[in-house]
């Protein structure tokens, strides 16, 4: 069998399901390939790791992906299963600030390592600033999880809506309590967890078809989980080496992120991605039209 | 060894009043916030109540670790993912081997600086400026990079591990093969000693007291090195996946215990060298 | 010059020469003149004694024939060849002022770890070992760590150390300062027999005029600051010497001349 | 092809010249020429061997570029520098040395303290600091005061370890010598337990002043305002500005060495008398 | 049995007694024996010498006394307390057999450490360095350090730092024994005197049986494996003791009875 390695964004979650279920329920071995996962962390960027040689697809979110890009990494798009955006800003509803406007003067946590730079760009389009001066708002650099905000030393924190907000809600608040602005909504989304491969190996045929059967099984594995989410959900628990990993967190997990992959086929809406530069080139993250950063050669020809 | 306990529990019992006192003073904003958002008042013994018993304190009570220490070291089988024994190898063993290996390097290295002229000029400020890089930085770099020409698995941890142990024994090493006195020397060139026999007879006998110190502070790096080392794998498995994955879902608790249980592998290892030093120092006469 | 073995009609061959030796010390308060323009030829088979006051080079003098120190000035040779080559061809045996033992080794393993170091086979180190620990009367104390044994002891199990294996040159700094005055004799004794037997050369620090009178072919008497040679006596008594020949009047006489060169090279109007 | 061969020989230069230089007699000049010399040459191979093996800039940068962005940042290292070195790495390990050479001398004076603190304290002190870092990040808040105390917990052990050693080091016959003059303790323990111990007391703050810098940067990894080394590294990563991320690492090295050699001349100041410094001038 | 001093009637008090004094030091191989019953009395103003073999335990009743030692039998007290309560109100001073000078200060500043532990004031802290540095012969070394030195001359600091306090009580291991013969006569000159100004009690080991004969008003003979006092000669010679009173007959005398209490400790056969 053809030997595939998908480096993760994350650690093992049902953000990363379909993947799993694939493994699981042996697509992967129906399209003829030995998949292995490696799961992530804060400190792993994918990119390294791709171009590293040490995995042949990775699962990243399109804003970095970008910028990597544009710093001379030949990463590709090759298959986008999320079609809408998870991430959202969370503030507790005591700190008063109910809408936009309210932000100049408050403190909010993002993490960084690429996922800030939604964040900035909406404070660019809203134009307050961000480099301490008058009238803006302090931005914080939290730690992968909520604790800031429970802990009052950010008033508004970055979540996604398949993890941090539930654990703001297991902690014991409720949602009455919180104020949320979904980057969905506020109409500034940015494509997530996509999947990216090297330039080199989409100029292989071989490695195409490859890649080809592998986005194939993992959108089976993503349609399967999307409808049965408890399934897919113990799936991820068993993959889980860690054991750190709750079911009842994961279960409700897959429930929100079967919201996010719903509507997609795999093949990169390219509307979105559009929508996605532009947001990206406003926030300066990147200077010029990226160029070749995708292409449905894979998807068009793995649904056919 | 009996006349320590009496101490030791002394020391460990006020630890547990302050350690519980803490838990009240950390852990009672949340518990004032939660009263609040219900609307009710808290008396004081409801407060330490609550404050001992939160899911995610911002400190946990003695007696909740305990409790978590319990459930995943006792109950769980030791192949379980979920036993905290089984993480706790998964650790040791690249502890160890990055221990070995960095001792080795450490008196590898201390050797050549104390007998060859050119690196004791040229390699301790580069040896110094290595330990100055942020190893949590260059960590990935390290996996990705052993990953790109198939080294993976145990080794790569135990390199980190190695990276940041190998430098107590440096420069203890440098300093006790230097100890022995200026008659000691003398009388080895009168006897023409070669420099391995001054090496075997004298100056490594007199580094022992600073071998056996910087082993100890070694072997505490190495378990940090190890947990490093284990971040950038994908938090796979080990003490430093626990503390991770807890760290992202905000189980403070599972955070302590597996802290608590690190703690108990370094102590017991820095306790074992601790054995060997006294019986070897006990047999060598200088103790 | 040179004393005449009494079987032997030839020259002998001289085994240590110093020519206007000059050593000086760089220390934080200026230089000090440890030695100046020392010249002194010691022939194979001679037993030198130096005696001086305190502080006035002895040591100093011993350690630039054993390589340890590096004159400043001047030249030395032993053997025909430069101390450094001597030293490597592991010509002497060094008693050096303080015991200086390796308080990880026991007694046994201090005296045999020359033996170790210059290869010697495993069963003639404890022959040897056990031999000049019974010379020094210390046999029983092989087990013994150093700093279970008193001052005396330790200086013993040096001089032990230094004799056991077969150099032909033996350079001794004061071996005998800290042993009480039978010992001493006796060691004395010892020394002397070991020295007839074998045709080693000695050169023997003391603070003893008797002791240097009673020993040595020769007796080198040094003056301080910068450290000089002052006198050089040779003995006229003869190589047989019992230990009662310390009172008869030619010991006496020649003791004086030792007392008295010593004496000038102090400051003391007692 | 031609950059690998490059990389050999600018190895073999380097190497040739040391060995020359080491044989000079030791001065100044030739003790800071050799070092300077062998990290050159280090230096052009890793140019060399990265232009020549064409490695992606995203996972190691060439030197050249690393220079380059140097010199564009200064601004940003700069205030980097100051918050992590000077108000984190610094104050930690002041409070920190201090507090683990006290510590030793109580553990030292209370053989209780000895037999009951020293194992509980040896303990405390090997909790892993990348589990402690989040939790006093989340103590100590954001800004530096949670990066000094991240230092302070780092550079405890090896000081105490040390400094317990040392207090442990003067022979039979100086200890007995106090004795004879009825002593206080503190006498003792100022006129010759702590100048006996200061080898192994500098051995412990020579350690610790790598540790001090790096603790002071890893802390940053788990939350910080938005300066500091630590953080410019870990988002630099995550962006692939790789050059920034070295160009901070040799901030980190040249600050890391500097406070070393500080150290070892203060030491070699005050342990002139020990035998591993004398004849070494 | 005490000497009467000149000016005074009365009988002198017991400065140190010791009543059935064992010590046994517990050893890797073993038990060692090193002191057997021994019983001594020590009255003020007496200079006491120790003499016996090498290992027979004088330095190790010497440290019983100093309360660096604790006995595993018998009794011993000095100025009629305890030797821990002596040592703590600073009764006496310590000569080692070794020099054990701090390598870490100066030769001026290592004499000075008993003063600043004692709390003398700054100025008489000075003015008693540059005194007793005087006093043996070491005036102008004050800046050197220890290992720049040589033995005899880190032997004569050591002695300095004992004599720079005022104790009553001096007790001094072979302070003379790397020294010539020409700085030790001036040096016992020097402690004769010292000891005649400031009626010190002074208990002294030596292995010179003339330093001993000249110096001490009894001297106690020793024997070794287990330790045990075999004689205590009382010396008959006048308090005031010119150089050369050891040419006298009475001194002989002495000498021969101590020699021969001496040699009935070893077994050498000569
Ligand atoms: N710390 C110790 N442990 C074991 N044995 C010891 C210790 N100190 C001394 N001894 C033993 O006690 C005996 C007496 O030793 P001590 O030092 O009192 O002799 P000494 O009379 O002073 O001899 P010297 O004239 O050689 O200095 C010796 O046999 C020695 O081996
Ligand atoms: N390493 C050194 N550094 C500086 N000066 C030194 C050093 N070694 C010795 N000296 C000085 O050199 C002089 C001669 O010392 P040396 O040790 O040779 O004397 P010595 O004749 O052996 O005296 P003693 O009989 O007291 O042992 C002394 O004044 C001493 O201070
Ligand atoms: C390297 C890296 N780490 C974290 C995130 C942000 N993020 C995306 S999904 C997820 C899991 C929890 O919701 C988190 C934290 C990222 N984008 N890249
Ligand atoms: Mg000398
Ligand atoms: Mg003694």
């Amino acid at each position: 069998a053809d030997e595939v390695t998908l480096q993760l964004k994350w650690v093992t979650q049902a953000q990363f399901a379909g993947y799993y279920v694939a493994l699981d329920k042996g697509f992967y071995e129906e399209e003829g390939l030995d998949v292995t996962i490696k799961p992530g962390g804060p400190d792993i960027a994918p990119v390294q790791v791709l171009l590293g040689g040490g995995a042949d697809v990775m699962v990243d979110w399109l804003p970095s992906a970008l910028a990597a890009r544009e710093k001379g990494a030949p990463i590709v798009n090759i298959a986008q299963p999320f079609a809408s955006s998870g991430l959202m800003l969370t503030c507790l509803k005591e700190h008063g600030i109910t809408s936009p406007e309210d932000f100049p003067g408050h403190t909010l946590g993002t993490w960084f390592f690429g996922n800030e730079i939604p964040l900035y760009t909406w404070m660019g389009k809203l134009g307050i600033p961000t480099d301490g001066s008058e009238g803006g708002v302090t931005i914080q650099k939290i730690n992968f999880n909520v604790d800031p905000l429970l802990q009052k030393q950010v008033e508004c924190a970055t979540t996604m809506t398949y993890n941090e907000y539930w654990q703001v809600i297991d902690a014991g608040l409720t949602p009455d309590d919180l104020v949320v602005f979904k980057y969905e909504d506020e109409g500034i989304s940015t494509l997530e967890d996509g999947l990216y491969t090297t330039e080199d190996k989409l100029a292989d045929p071989a490695e195409v078809d490859k890649l080809a059967r592998f986005v194939k099984a993992s959108m089976k594995g993503w349609k399967y989980a999307e409808e049965n989410p408890d399934e897919a959900a113990d799936i991820v628990l068993e993959n889980d080496e860690t054991g750190a990993q709750t079911e009842k967190h994961q279960r409700r997990m897959m429930g929100e992120i079967a919201k996010l992959t719903a509507g997609s086929n795999g093949a990169l809406d390219p509307a979105a991605y559009e929508r996605t530069v532009g947001i990206v080139m406003d926030g300066g993250v990147i200077t010029k039209e990226p160029e070749g950063a995708w292409t449905h050669a894979v998807t068009d020809k793995a649904l056919n | 060894m009996t006349r320590s306990i009496l101490p030791i529990l002394t020391v460990v019992a006020a630890i547990f009043v302050l350690w519980y006192g803490a838990a009240v003073w950390l852990n009672a904003a949340w518990a004032h916030d939660k009263a609040g958002r219900a609307g009710v008042e808290l008396s004081f013994g409801e407060l330490v109540a609550d404050t001992w018993s939160q899911d995610k304190p911002k400190l946990p009570a003695p007696h909740q670790v305990a409790v978590e220490l319990w459930d995943t070291t006792v109950e769980k089988k030791i192949t379980s993912k979920r036993s905290l024994i089984y993480h706790s190898w998964v650790t040791l063993s690249a502890t160890l081997l990055g221990f070995a290996l960095g001792t080795v390097l450490g008196v590898g290295l201390a050797i050549g600086i104390v007998y060859n002229r050119v690196m004791d000029m040229s390699v301790m400020p580069w040896v110094i400026a290595s330990q100055t890089i942020p190893i949590l930085a260059i960590a990935p770099m390290i996996i990705v990079v052993l990953n790109a020409v198939g080294i993976s698995g145990l080794l790569p941890k135990a390199i980190i591990s190695m990276y940041l142990s190998f430098f107590p024994v440096v420069v203890g090493m440098v300093k006790g093969l230097r100890s022995p006195g200026v008659m000691q020397l003398d009388q080895m060139k009168t006897w023409n000693a070669s420099a391995s026999q001054t090496f075997w007879k004298l100056r490594l006998p007199s580094s022992m007291p600073y071998l056996f110190t910087s082993m100890k502070v070694a072997m505490a790096a190495s378990l940090v090195g190890a947990i490093v080392g284990e971040l950038p794998t994908g938090a796979v498995a080990g003490l430093g996946a626990r503390l991770l994955a807890g760290s992202y879902y905000g189980q403070t608790i599972q955070i302590w215990s597996a802290l608590l249980m690190a703690a108990a592998l370094a102590a017991v290892m820095v306790a074992l060298i601790g054995a060997i030093q006294r019986v070897t120092l006990k047999r060598m006469g200088m103790a | 010059m040179s004393r005449d073995r009494g079987d032997t009609g030839v020259t002998t061959e001289t085994v240590i020469s110093a020519k206007g030796l000059n050593l000086t010390f760089q220390t934080n308060d200026g230089p000090v003149h440890a030695l100046r323009d020392v010249d002194l030829d010691i022939n194979k088979g001679d037993f030198v004694s130096f005696i001086g006051p305190s502080g006035c080079g002895k040591t100093t003098f011993l350690r630039c024939m054993a390589d340890l120190e590096t004159p400043t000035g001047g030249s030395i040779t032993v053997n025909g060849v430069s101390p450094e080559e001597a030293r490597k061809s592991r010509a002497y045996g060094y008693v050096f002022q303080a015991a200086g033992l390796y308080p990880w080794r026991t007694i046994g393993r201090n005296v045999s770890l020359p033996l170790e170091i210059m290869g010697y086979p495993k069963s003639d180190i404890a022959d040897r070992v056990q031999r000049v620990l019974e010379l020094v009367d210390l046999a029983g104390f092989e087990k013994k760590f150093p700093w279970q044994l008193s001052g005396g002891m330790q200086q013993r199990a040096s001089i032990a150390r230094a004799l056991a294996f077969d150099a032909d040159i033996l350079l001794m700094d004061e071996p005998f300062g800290a042993l009480d005055e039978i010992v001493r004799d006796h060691l004395n004794e010892q020394l002397l027999k070991l020295w007839d037997r074998t045709d080693k050369t000695i050169a023997f620090v003391t603070h003893s005029i008797p002791e240097a009178v009673y020993l040595s072919t020769r007796i080198v008497v040094m003056s301080p600051r910068p450290g000089r040679i002052t006198d050089v006596i040779e003995s006229t008594l003869p190589r047989e010497r019992p230990l009662d020949i310390r009172d008869t009047p030619e010991f006496l006489e020649i003791a004086h001349r030792v007392r008295e060169g010593l004496r000038a090279g102090h400051a003391y109007d007692d | 092809m031609g950059w690998i061969v490059a990389g050999f020989a600018a190895w073999a230069v380097g190497w040739w010249a040391n060995a020359l230089l080491a044989r000079l007699p030791k001065s100044r000049a030739t003790g800071l020429a050799v070092p300077v010399i062998f990290g050159l040459t280090v230096i052009v191979m890793w140019e060399c061997f990265v232009r020549g093996l064409d490695v992606s800039s995203v996972i190691l940068p060439p030197p050249s570029a690393i220079a380059a962005r140097f010199a564009a940042s200064t601004g940003i290292l700069w205030e980097d520098f100051v918050q992590t070195v000077v108000k984190g790495a610094l104050t930690g390990y002041v409070l920190g040395c201090g507090a683990a050479v006290l510590m030793a001398i109580a553990v030292d004076r209370f053989p209780f303290l000895q037999r009951g603190l020293l194992p509980v304290g040896n303990f405390v002190a090997a909790l892993p600091i990348i589990g402690m870092a989040p939790i006093l990040v989340m103590w100590f808040g954001f800004d530096w005061q949670s990066k000094a105390a991240v230092v302070v917990v780092m550079v405890f052990f090896p000081m105490l370890v040390n400094t317990v050693q040392g207090l442990q080091s003067s022979d039979r016959m100086q200890r007995d010598l106090m004795r004879t003059y009825a002593s206080s303790y503190w006498q003792t323990l100022f006129k010759l337990r702590l100048p006996a111990a200061m080898p192994f007391i500098f051995n412990g703050l020579k350690i610790a002043t790598t540790l001090a810098l790096i603790g002071a940067i890893v802390a940053e990894f788990f939350g910080s305002p938005v300066r500091g080394m630590g953080f410019r590294i870990s988002t630099s990563v995550g962006q692939l500005a790789l050059d920034l991320v070295w160009a901070e690492i040799v901030v980190a090295a040249i600050v890391g060495s500097a406070f070393y050699g500080g150290v070892a001349l203060l030491e070699k100041a005050v342990t002139f008398w020990h035998p591993s410094q004398r004849g070494r001038a």
